[in-house]
């Protein structure tokens, strides 16, 4: 068994509202010298060995994340 | 007798609050997000909607606006205040209630006429209900579950503040079919279904929920008395 | 709050740059332009255009916003338009969206419109931004947004990809529509294979206004501030234009150009839903002269609208626009289809109560620059004029094709193979296994999966929403005064016959608004065919104007605007012909609304009407 | 200006209906192997050099999560 991350992010130039809506607040709640935030989404994959780089690249691509609007990271970690 | 319903950016249900508010015979009184001040209210209602835009997380935000400071100093004199749907995640994010609200089981937004027993007869916004009542009132929530740990679950009923439980079919997988919950006094109660939308048979399914309304109204008066 | 500013200054073609290089190619096919589009460009200016004045026309010419295939149809309105049907109506085709009088003061606007292509390549955000963009079109015309509709067309139900679309698409109408705070009451789900490739989003908005309140978008009185407000200007949705940035911005390929940028925006129904609120406090102490939202061709349409409506000119000073990414070139700002925008006119000495009431609500707004003496739309950048054009020419003389329009031949055979040969239930059991297969049919069964993700009560105003024929909401709480709505079409009827299926969309219309107790009043529509390049699918097209112009004359109802949507096809196979029409009706008092469904009480007589 | 990453996921003990929806929903696209999946939301901020950490997990403990139903990690990482 593997552990596997995926990070999927909406694209830079895209339109990321609730990334701009915790970066409005912070100054508010006392935070200052946050300059950007953006959101996105973290999963966390138990999977079997068998489970190739492949695989999880598509996985990532064409389920987790729609790459019109989406990048994604896949990364394996140790547990 | 004034009731207080708080508008937040992203705020919807604040004109139905008014109206069930009226229509239970009490004052409404406009409350504004970036207020310091409650404007000498007896009660206050926390509408439901989507507080800048339930981004984060339902009621994260809106939990640190400004009127939160009187509101959470009045809740822990003994004022009796309602958040309904959004007004309910907002206590539970602010620490006035215990647990939290996630999205629905089935990761879908539901908007259905739903029936409610209301468990707890005693706190200040259900004393006109009979014990056991069951109401139908509309739900509309997609992060409406509730969830808290066991522990907390046993205390909240072992210490009768599950307030309203669904009935027949559990619409979003709340731990134990809990809709509404109260602080140890009674007086704070948040739920997800919206009994202002249920006033008039016209626009809702009944006017089963005015007796949350003249509940409050018959227990400020007491307080008074 | 990210705050990017244009930190570098790209390479920005002036207009005097445009006239010194007259011979410079222009990538003018790859964004959508035939050759005599663009030789017509070259006279109506005198000279090249510029990157900025050739990516205005681009947009404002495209079929979407010009209707350049559809205009020539819109004889069938005007023709069979009486002035009796004219009565009630306060603004018609050519505004924003078309307004009624129902009586009491009160004007009701409504409109609906597609996002189709969107909605299948994303189907959340594409769903979502159709909302937003048809809201905004209410707000425009200086009404208050009271309910939305949506209208729905997928592949088969079975299909993987309508597993993918159909979810998206409901749940981005729910998360947009219900976070703005708008009940939704009504629509349609209708699954068929020819909408495989090509699902249909439509969503209607209703709005409703004092009759003096009325809003249109007009750039007047020389002097006048334009000001631009809402969300920030981003590199969201613009699509084609980004042809000109990668060529001219950085000359490479591979370095940080413009390659492949999204021609997919995402919403922000919060800013949105303040953006209403802003709108309509602007409008009560009567703060705004005129007032554009910005959807497709964003301030390329918004711009050269407001001043060619208007009565003179308009001067924009490009460079002030708030922009959320770095380096943008004039011709993406001027095409950025970012949503949550709008553009006002706004009397000098309003201009600091304007302000004051955009910072009380948190909306960003800016002055960009104001009505001038004369008939140029001038845009500057930086102090360098780089676009210098008639407006009218962009907004409203853009081509007209006559296309060529022929009856299918197969068109016979369609209609020569009646239901006649199909097998007839015979006997109890067969009857009942009928019906029961009809019942659980995706055509037929419950559409609650979808409408149960919909809000229906927010406002406190629905009086009628699923499973109700029509929907019906409160308009004037005091007297009870409201208005119904419900839209319809059956695709299928509409290729067997496109000018009866037409009438007979418009006829389902009018008998569920009718049935609700209301009267019906104006109709709107969206009419979504294949390629306006197919002889066929114009003869569809043209025949569906005329059946519903006609049928409306018929019922003595006026089409009050619409929505062309051309192009819906997967290689040569078009969708079915979708005219979709809405109709709305009004009730002087909702408590005689009259609900669906077989009455509570037993011994009532059950009475079939018609034939 | 540095950049922050703050990955915030549901408690082990709450129910995940969204990790389990992507779970249940990869078999059926063909993939196989995957036992688990988690789904979490992945915060990336960019702060001034005066932000400390004392600060960060301040805001990832008080704001960006709710201690009542989510773990937060936090990392400093390198652009
Ligand atoms: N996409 C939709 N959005 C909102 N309401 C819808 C939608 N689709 C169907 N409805 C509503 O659900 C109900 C049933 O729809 P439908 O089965 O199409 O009714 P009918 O066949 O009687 O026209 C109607 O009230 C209709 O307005």
């Amino acid at each position: 068994m593997a552990r596997v991350v995926v990070d999927v992010m909406p694209k830079p130039e895209i339109l990321d509202p609730q990334g701009q809506a915790v970066a409005g607040a912070l100054p508010r709640l006392g935070f200052h010298g946050v300059r950007d935030v953006r959101q996105g989404k973290h999963f966390e994959l138990d999977v079997d060995d068998s489970v190739d780089d492949d695989t999880l690249d598509k996985i990532a691509e064409g389920f987790l994340s729609n790459p019109v609007i989406e990048d994604f990271v896949v990364r394996r970690v140790d547990q | 007798m004034r009731i207080g319903a708080v508008t937040f950016p992203g705020t919807l249900d604040d004109v139905d609050t008014v109206r069930a508010i009226e229509r239970a015979g009490a004052e409404a009184v406009a409350l504004w997000h970036g207020d310091a001040d409650l404007r000498g209210v007896d009660a206050v209602v926390l509408p439901g909607g989507f507080s800048y835009g339930d981004y984060l997380r339902a009621g994260a935000i809106a939990r640190f606006a400004p009127v939160m400071e009187p509101v959470i100093d009045a809740a822990r004199k003994g004022m009796p205040v309602l958040g309904i749907c959004n007004g309910f995640q907002i206590l539970c994010e602010a620490g006035l209630l215990p647990g939290a609200l996630v999205r629905n089981h089935k990761l879908r937004f539901v908007c259905r006429d739903q029936w409610l027993r209301v468990e707890s007869t005693t706190t200040a916004w259900t004393t006109r209900y009979e014990p056991g009542a069951e109401i139908l009132v509309p739900v509309k929530s997609g992060e409406g579950a509730y969830m808290a740990d066991e522990r907390e679950l046993d205390t909240l009923e072992g210490e009768g503040r599950v307030v309203f439980r669904y009935v027949e079919d559990n619409p979003n997988g709340s731990r134990r079919d809990i809709a509404g919950v109260s602080d140890g006094s009674g007086r704070i109660v948040g739920l997800m279904p919206h009994p202002e939308h249920a006033t008039d048979p016209l626009t809702g399914p009944t006017d089963d929920g005015l007796g949350i309304f003249l509940s409050a109204m018959d227990n400020v008066k007491q307080g008074a008395a | 709050m990210s705050q990017a500013q244009p930190q570098t200054q790209p390479h920005v073609e002036t207009v005097a740059h445009a006239e010194a290089t007259p011979e410079e190619p222009q990538p003018y096919t790859e964004l959508g332009l035939k050759d005599d589009e663009y030789a017509r460009i070259r006279s109506i200016l005198g000279r090249r255009p510029t990157e900025a004045e050739l990516a205005m026309y681009s947009v404002m010419w495209s079929e979407h916003c010009s209707y350049k295939s559809s205009k020539v149809h819109w004889r069938h309105w005007k023709e069979n338009t009486t002035e009796e049907m004219r009565a009630k109506m306060l603004a018609g085709i050519g505004e924003n969206a078309g307004v009624v009088d129902i009586g009491d003061g009160w004007a009701v606007t409504f409109k609906i419109e597609s996002h189709n292509h969107p909605s299948y390549v994303e189907p959340y955000q594409g769903a979502a931004t159709g909302v937003g963009g048809i809201v905004r079109d209410i707000i425009a015309m200086g009404a208050r947004p009271l309910a939305l509709l949506d209208s729905l067309r997928f592949g088969a139900a079975e299909a993987i990809d309508t597993k993918r679309v159909l979810p998206g698409v409901a749940a981005g109408i729910s998360g947009y529509g219900n976070c703005l705070g708008l009940p939704n009451i009504g629509g349609e789900v209708v699954f068929d294979t020819t909408y495989q490739g090509n699902p249909l989003v439509n969503a209607m908005c209703v709005g409703a206004m004092r009759a003096e309140d009325l809003h249109l978008a007009h750039a007047s009185g020389t002097g006048n501030k334009v000001i631009l407000f809402g969300a920030r200007t981003g590199l969201d949705g613009i699509g084609g234009v980004s042809v000109l940035a990668s060529e001219t911005f950085t000359g490479e390929e591979s370095g940080s150009g413009r390659k492949k940028l999204p021609s997919v925006q995402v919403g922000d129904p919060f800013t949105e839903k303040v953006l209403i609120e802003c709108c309509l406090e602007l409008f009560r102490e009567e703060l705004v002269v005129g007032i554009q939202d910005l959807g497709g061709a964003g301030l390329s349409c918004a711009t050269s609208e407001l001043a060619s409506a208007g009565d003179g000119g308009m001067r924009v000073e490009l460079d002030r626009v708030p922009l959320r990414a770095e380096g943008m070139t004039p011709a993406e700002v001027l095409s950025s289809e970012s949503q949550e925008r709008m553009c006002a006119v706004v009397r000098p000495e309003d201009l600091d109560a304007f302000l004051r009431v955009c910072a009380k609500w948190d909306v960003l707004a800016t002055e960009i620059g104001e009505v001038t003496e004369g008939e140029r739309l001038e845009i500057s950048w930086h102090g360098e004029t780089v676009v210098d054009v008639p407006p009218r020419s962009l907004a409203h003389e853009g081509p007209e094709y006559h296309r060529p329009i022929q009856r299918p031949a197969a068109q016979d055979a369609l209609q020569a193979d009646s239901p006649g040969r199909l097998p007839r239930p015979s006997g109890a059991t067969e009857l009942r296994e009928t019906v029961l297969r009809m019942a659980a049919s995706p055509n037929l069964c419950s559409r609650s999966w979808v409408t149960d993700q919909y809000d229906r009560y927010v406002r406190g105003g629905t009086v009628l929403a699923q499973p109700a024929d029509t929907g019906m909401i409160m308009v004037d709480e005091r007297t009870g005064r409201g208005v119904a709505a419900a839209t319809d079409c059956n695709g299928r009827y509409v290729k067997l016959d496109p000018y009866t299926g037409t009438q007979l969309a418009l006829a389902e219309a009018y008998r569920n608004v009718a049935t609700g107790g209301a009267t019906p009043l104006a109709v709107t529509n969206c009419l979504n065919f294949g390629s306006a390049e197919d002889p066929g699918v114009m003869w569809q097209f043209e025949q569906a104007v005329r059946g519903l112009a006609e049928g409306c004359a018929e019922l003595g109802i006026p089409v009050t605007g619409g929505n062309v949507s051309f192009y819906n096809q997967t290689g040569d196979t078009a969708v079915l012909p979708t005219p979709v029409v809405g109709v709305l009706g009004v009730l002087d008092d909702v408590r005689r609304r009259i609900p669906t469904g077989i009455g509570g009480e037993p011994g009532e007589t059950l009475l079939l009407l018609g034939d």
